[in-house]
């Protein structure tokens, strides 16, 4: 046993060693000239490649590997070179795999996939001065902290609180007699973030909110019919679902079989539940949801996109890849604008990055005229659609 | 003179079945005393009920006058009774010289504070512990072993070592369960040295269990016989060895 | 001289020295890599929670290998130094300026409700024994972890402010010190290599003190014979209670290195999978044994970091060598192997089994 | 009645947990092990289920028949290959095996069949029995579960009772060295202990995917826990005792969610737990050991 240990111990110094040689290098911004006026960006992006959410990332990898496919064969003077890490959803991960990127010589990054994650390195992106743009951590904590704004970090999807805010407005404007049950992942940062601003929002707008203890914890994600009955019990015709679609669709389902049919409102992590393998699409019907990106929407930038995800990667993207695939765009767009070329001062690449960001208006797949603000924070329409007929209708 | 331990009416039943009964005994200062019986007889037993392993159905127990009664395990060895065990019980993974330091728990006198923050406390006792324990290792042959694992011990040495452990709770009245199973002739001559001495030197009690009668009938002052759990005679080992009962006993109906 | 040489490496105190040894050693090389060649900022990161996860390793290595007890709980006390560190840090922030003071009394404030926590679950538990106080153990750490998880603190002008489930905090320009599922966010990190590798040497120095002395010696032999120990006077449930307590504080302390090394931290990040992890920790480094400790906890925290090339393979690798290791350190024959290969590697034969 | 309501959805989580739990407890109970892949032998049951029922659109009996027979052998592999070299081996080298084997399991899954999750199909039946006016209702599904529950508990008393194996189990379960000199081939015993602890995650699986259909690698290892949770809490090692321990189990979650907190559920039904285990150290229905000196 020992000596296994020191066989291993011995193989680990030599890796660490050679760890150490090729690293303090930083991010030096290598260009690689071209020849061709072309310049190669090293883009990053950590996100949870195993372990339980690992579907999140995915997505998010597919499609910003898609949207970096499309821009590295077309004629643009940006290329990409793009590198994923396995952040496993966690901050410590979060924090190595930063470090990895970091180590690569990441010039622009995806941020993070998850909140947790994001919020662990979000200090880090901010001291080494890299631009980072998230296609998902919704977590105000990854753009600014209480004391501090962080100028290079972006979101592209809505913030938690944003989310609770658009979904109590919605509910006043359309939904205003309803009686309103929630029920939310309370050990999650995402679901937990949106609930606690939807229930005050509710308070402020006088929507009458019957239930709002339909806690569930990730063990017990499971059954649900205690928070169903208690709803019912409550007399609510209105569920909200501040949480994302795997769960929801257990929820969909076990109301179905307590023959409670209440009208069921979800925010953006509800969008991918009509394409879980195997769902039985009628339980949706009726589901309302407030989501900047619907797979079905007609518009020629979504139908190539979804078209294309598809061929590539055999399934409709959802609200994730979508984000992702806005953020590579967005980021070459910013990268066009400030005239990018080879021999760009690096040091400053955040700070032009940043000032294009809060100043230019980008068209994505997942709304137009998007604009942000000093903050980081994204500017752009939820769309409240409602399932109807197994297919995303608009419901303004 | 008052005994050291003794023992009134003492039984203990098994989910109604009685393995000791009606026991009455004695054991007086500095003697050593035979407990004998056919297997099964309800030797161990007893020993187990001294020293609290099983709480005994009825009867009464006094250690130096003191009614034991109500004592734990721990607290019954912190009184003075100290023994051994029929399929040896060391501490196997510990070097022999730290099974017998784990036994002089009456000689300790620092806290965790001074174990922590190496206190002079602590280094002073320590050395006081080590020259103690080795005393007793050299008593029982034991002192080149000294930092060999005990599971490492030949036989008779394992024997040897939990005898000198128990020794090292300063006991009033030491308990041998079989000390001598498994030894040589040549071992058991030596043991019974050993147990002489020992008496002697820290001026003890000894209540033995021993199949061995030659031993028995050597070493013990007086012997007491188990049969079925009750008691079938008492006495000096010539009266033992002569009692009809105990030979019908041993030589089976 | 050589008499004291000859002490520190009778086979009493060899294993105490090495362990000193091997870590200083460690730290004075990894220190002069980091200030003459550089080093990646991947093995930078890596370094402080490696500490943590060291600490956190030796002091569960206490309750399994030394005291002989299973606890598959043991991030719920990592948990409890964690958060406490972040909340005295962040109320003392503006009262202690000085980092490395601010961290001391932090990481002690952090060990000792750890510690209090310790005793007052092992009074109960540790009337419990083999599988069913490792339940009892993953229960307490799956309590704490919800507990946490339902926790708003916060302090402003007007003091110290807290709600349990829901956050009913209104704070006037204060600072949320822990928000519920979000955990701690916005932590100064105070942490650094070199206070984790004097964590690790404080907890060494507990350990091998404990370990030679009477209370470890009365653990050990609570361990390896109840009865037998019972019989010479040991009290079990003291015994066993002490090296729980002793463990739990060590573990609050690598709580609050890890936690004071980041800026966020969540109370989910001490969920069963990270109580099992230092569990395979102490196995792979052996029961009892705090130099294989060291070394597995080292191998096994960098071991998924050198595999991220292999994506999405990697965590499968990693499991295989789990299995793999479990094999062959179990295996007579792969034994006999490894010793023949060991001699070629180690001709003096320094290292003996 | 909306307690009743409570009640009843409490037995459904109570008997899936029931179900895994008597899987954990008979491999305990003979291998004196904590098989903690055993969560995602379920996965893997459950997976096979669906891919036969929705890719080969086989009926639901054969999908399950054919779900029993791969977990079965999944056992017995993972038992032959990971854990039988380990027999002389300490328990907890045993134990981190058992973990290292959930990873791999739970990783394989991944790379083979997506990170997504996947909804289970209904593929035994979706009604459900309406009572009091509609006041109550009680899916087929949970009578299924809970009558399936006990057959397979009566099922499993009488074969370790009566049959020649189950008698050999037991024998192992007492001593294995004593039933080794017997005669009694130790290694046929265990690996039949894992082949049916196995064929019962497969039933498990389809149940609990059934009650709750959503499939992801990771689906096995919470219900996983919580089923030793439910062992240990009836005793672990007895089969009735699994039973109870499971129904008590998911009653217990479902009424804390219900009336206490729904926050605080999972520290409220550890908390019961570790409480009924300082009350009865053995668990519900354990056998108390006796120490012999």
């Amino acid at each position: 046993m020992k000596k296994l240990l020191v066989v291993l111990l011995a193989m680990l110094c030599v890796l660490t060693l050679a760890g150490c040689s090729n690293g303090g290098s930083g991010n030096g911004g290598n260009n690689e000239p071209a020849g061709d006026g072309t310049v190669t960006v090293k883009l990053g992006g950590s996100g949870p490649l195993s372990g339980d959410a690992k579907v999140y990332g995915e997505a998010v990898r597919n499609a910003a590997q898609l949207a970096v496919d499309e821009i590295n064969a077309s004629d643009s003077k940006i290329k990409f070179d793009f590198k994923m890490e396995d952040d496993e959803a966690d901050g410590e991960k979060a924090v190595s795999a930063y470090s990895t990127l970091f180590d690569w010589g990441m010039q622009v990054s995806l941020f993070t996939v998850t909140s947790g994650s994001g919020a662990a390195v979000a200090a880090s992106y901010d001291e080494d001065g890299i631009f980072a743009i998230t296609p998902s951590g919704s977590s105000t904590a990854l753009v600014y902290t209480d004391s501090k704004n962080y100028p290079g970090n972006f979101q592209m999807c809505f913030t938690d609180p944003n989310q609770g805010v658009a979904s109590a407005d919605y509910m006043a404007a359309n939904l205003a007699d309803k009686k309103i049950a929630i029920i939310y992942k309370s050990d999650d940062v995402y679901s937990a973030g949106v609930y606690e601003k939807f229930v005050a929002e509710a308070a402020a707008k006088n929507l009458n909110v019957v239930y709002k203890d339909g806690a569930f914890t990730d063990d017990s994600s499971t059954d649900f019919s205690t928070q169903l009955t208690a709803a019912k019990d409550a007399g609510a015709d209105l569920v909200f679902l501040p949480i994302y679609y795997q769960p929801a669709s257990l929820i969909l389902k076990q109301a179905k079989d307590m023959d409670y049919a209440p009208v069921f409102f979800g925010v953006d992590g509800m969008d991918g539940i009509l394409t879980l393998e195997g769902f039985d699409t009628s339980l949706a019907e009726g589901l309302y949801l407030l989501t900047p990106f619907a797979a079905d929407a007609s518009d020629e930038a979504t139908v190539h996109f979804v078209k294309a995800f598809q061929e590539k990667y055999g399934e409709v993207p959802n609200q994730f890849a979508a984000d992702a695939y806005d953020c590579v765009y967005a980021i070459k767009q910013a990268l066009e604008n400030i005239d990018y070329k080879e021999g760009y001062a690096t040091n400053g690449l955040c700070e032009d990055l940043a000032a294009q960001f809060t100043s230019m208006t980008f068209n994505g797949v997942t709304g137009e005229n998007m604009t942000w603000a000093e903050n980081g924070e994204v500017s752009k329409a939820p769309k409240a659609v409602v399932i109807t007929n197994g297919v995303y209708v608009s419901a303004d | 003179m008052n005994p050291v331990l003794e023992v009134k009416d003492l039984g203990i039943d098994f989910g109604g079945l009685t393995a000791v009964n009606n026991l009455d005994m004695e054991v007086y200062p500095n003697e050593i005393v035979g407990l004998i019986g056919p297997n099964g007889a309800g030797k161990t037993t007893v020993f187990n009920m001294l020293t609290k392993v099983y709480r005994p159905t009825r009867g009464q127990m006094f250690l130096d006058g003191t009614n034991i009664e109500k004592m734990n395990t721990v607290e019954v060895n912190k009184a003075g009774i100290a023994r051994t065990f029929q399929n040896i019980r060391l501490f196997s993974n510990l070097s022999v010289i730290d099974n017998v330091k784990a036994g002089m728990n009456n000689l300790y006198e620092y806290s965790f504070f001074d174990t922590i923050f190496h206190t002079r406390k602590r280094n002073d006792n320590e050395k006081l512990i080590e020259q103690k324990a080795l005393d007793l290792l050299e008593i029982f042959n034991l002192s080149e072993m000294k930092d060999v694992e005990a599971s490492a011990l030949p036989y008779g040495a394992q024997r040897r070592l939990e005898i000198a452990r128990a020794l090292a709770t300063n006991p009033k009245v030491l308990l041998l369960d079989e000390p001598a199973a498994g030894m040589n002739p040549q071992e058991t001559e030596d043991l019974m040295n050993t147990i002489r001495f020992v008496r002697d030197r820290f001026n003890i009690a000894i209540l033995l269990i021993e199949h061995d009668m030659s031993l028995v009938m050597n070493i013990c002052e007086r012997i007491y016989v188990l049969n079925y759990g009750t008691l079938l005679a008492k006495g000096g080992p010539d009266e033992i060895k002569n009692d009809e009962k105990v030979i019908k006993a041993y030589l089976g109906d | 001289m050589k008499n004291i040489f000859a002490d520190l490496f009778s086979k009493k105190n060899r294993s105490r020295t090495i362990s000193f040894l091997m870590v200083t050693c460690a730290y004075i090389l990894i220190e002069v890599i980091m200030n003459t060649v550089g080093m990646s900022r991947l093995f930078k990161s890596l370094l402080v929670p490696t500490c943590c996860y060291i600490i956190l390793a030796l002091s569960l290595n206490l309750v399994v290998g030394i005291s002989g007890e299973l606890s598959l709980g043991h991030a719920g006390f990592m948990a409890i130094g964690a958060f406490s560190a972040v909340i005295v840090s962040g109320l003392t922030v503006s009262s202690i300026t000085n980092d490395i003071l601010r961290l001391v009394v932090s990481a002690a404030c952090g060990s000792i409700i750890s510690g209090i926590f310790g005793f007052i679950i092992s009074v109960p538990v540790l009337k419990l024994s083999g599988d069913y106080l490792a339940i009892v153990t993953l229960a307490f750490g799956q309590i704490i972890k919800s507990l946490i998880t339902n926790i708003y603190l916060g302090f402003d002008a007007n003091g110290i402010q807290m709600s349990f489930v829901t956050n009913t905090l209104s704070l006037e320009g204060g600072k949320m010190l822990l928000s519920g599922p979000m955990g701690a966010t916005d932590t100064a990190k105070i942490s650094n290599f070199t206070s984790g590798f004097v964590m690790i040497l404080i907890t060494l120095f507990v350990i091998y003190s404990m370990i030679n002395s009477r209370h470890g010696r009365a653990i050990m032999s609570a361990r390896d014979n109840r009865i037998a120990a019972e019989s010479i006077g040991i009290s079990i449930t003291r015994t066993k209670t002490l090296a729980f307590v002793v463990s739990s504080i060590l573990a609050g302390m690598a709580g609050a290195l890890y936690a004071l090394n980041y800026s966020t931290l969540q109370p989910a990040k001490f969920d069963f999978n990270t109580s099992i992890l230092a569990l395979v920790y102490v196995v792979f480094g052996g029961l009892g044994n705090i130099n294989g400790t060291i070394v597995s906890t080292v191998v096994l925290y960098v071991l998924p970091e050198l595999l991220r090339s292999l994506q999405d393979y990697r965590m499968l690798i990693y499991a295989i060598v789990l299995i793999v290791v479990m094999q062959m350190t179990n295996s007579a024959k792969i034994k006999e192997l490894m010793e023949k290969l060991g001699k070629k590697i180690f001709k003096k034969g320094e290292v003996k089994e | 009645m909306t307690f009743l309501t409570y009640l009843i959805s409490g037995l459904a989580l109570g008997s899936v947990y029931a179900i895994i739990a008597l899987g954990y407890t008979m491999v305990y109970g003979i291998a004196k092990m904590l098989n903690f892949a055993h969560g995602d032998i379920i996965m893997a049951g459950g997976y096979v289920a669906f891919y036969a029922f929705s890719k080969f659109g086989l009926p639901g009996y054969l999908c399950i028949i054919l779900s029993i027979i791969f977990s079965t052998i999944l056992g017995v592999i993972i038992e032959r290959l990971a854990y039988k070299p380990l027999r002389a081996a300490s328990s907890l080298s045993v134990l981190i095996t058992a973990i290292g084997v959930s990873y791999f399991l739970q990783n394989a899954a991944q790379l083979m069949f997506g990170s997504d999750t996947k909804i289970f199909p209904a593929m035994l039946t979706d009604g459900s029995l309406k009572l009091f006016n509609g006041q109550l209702t009680i899916s087929y599904l949970t009578i299924i579960t809970i009558v399936t529950c006990i057959i397979i508990m009566v099922g499993l008393t009488t074969f370790i009772n009566k049959t020649k194996i189950g008698k050999a189990m037991r024998a192992c379960a007492e001593d294995k060295g004593a039933a080794q000199l017997m005669g009694i081939n130790l290694n046929t015993t265990i690996s039949i202990t894992f082949a049916i602890g196995s064929g019962l995650a497969a039933i498990a699986a389809v149940l609990l995917c059934s009650t709750y259909p959503s499939l992801s690698p990771t689906l096995g290892s919470m219900p996983g826990i919580k089923a030793f949770t439910a062992a240990v809490f009836g005793g672990i090692g007895s089969i009735p005792g699994a039973l109870l321990g499971g129904i008590l189990l998911g009653i217990i979650e479902n009424l804390t969610k219900a009336y206490i907190s729904t926050q605080l559920s999972d520290a409220i039904v550890f908390t019961v737990l570790i409480v009924v285990l300082l009350i009865k150290p053995t668990g519900l229905l354990g056998k108390k050991e006796n120490v012999k000196v």
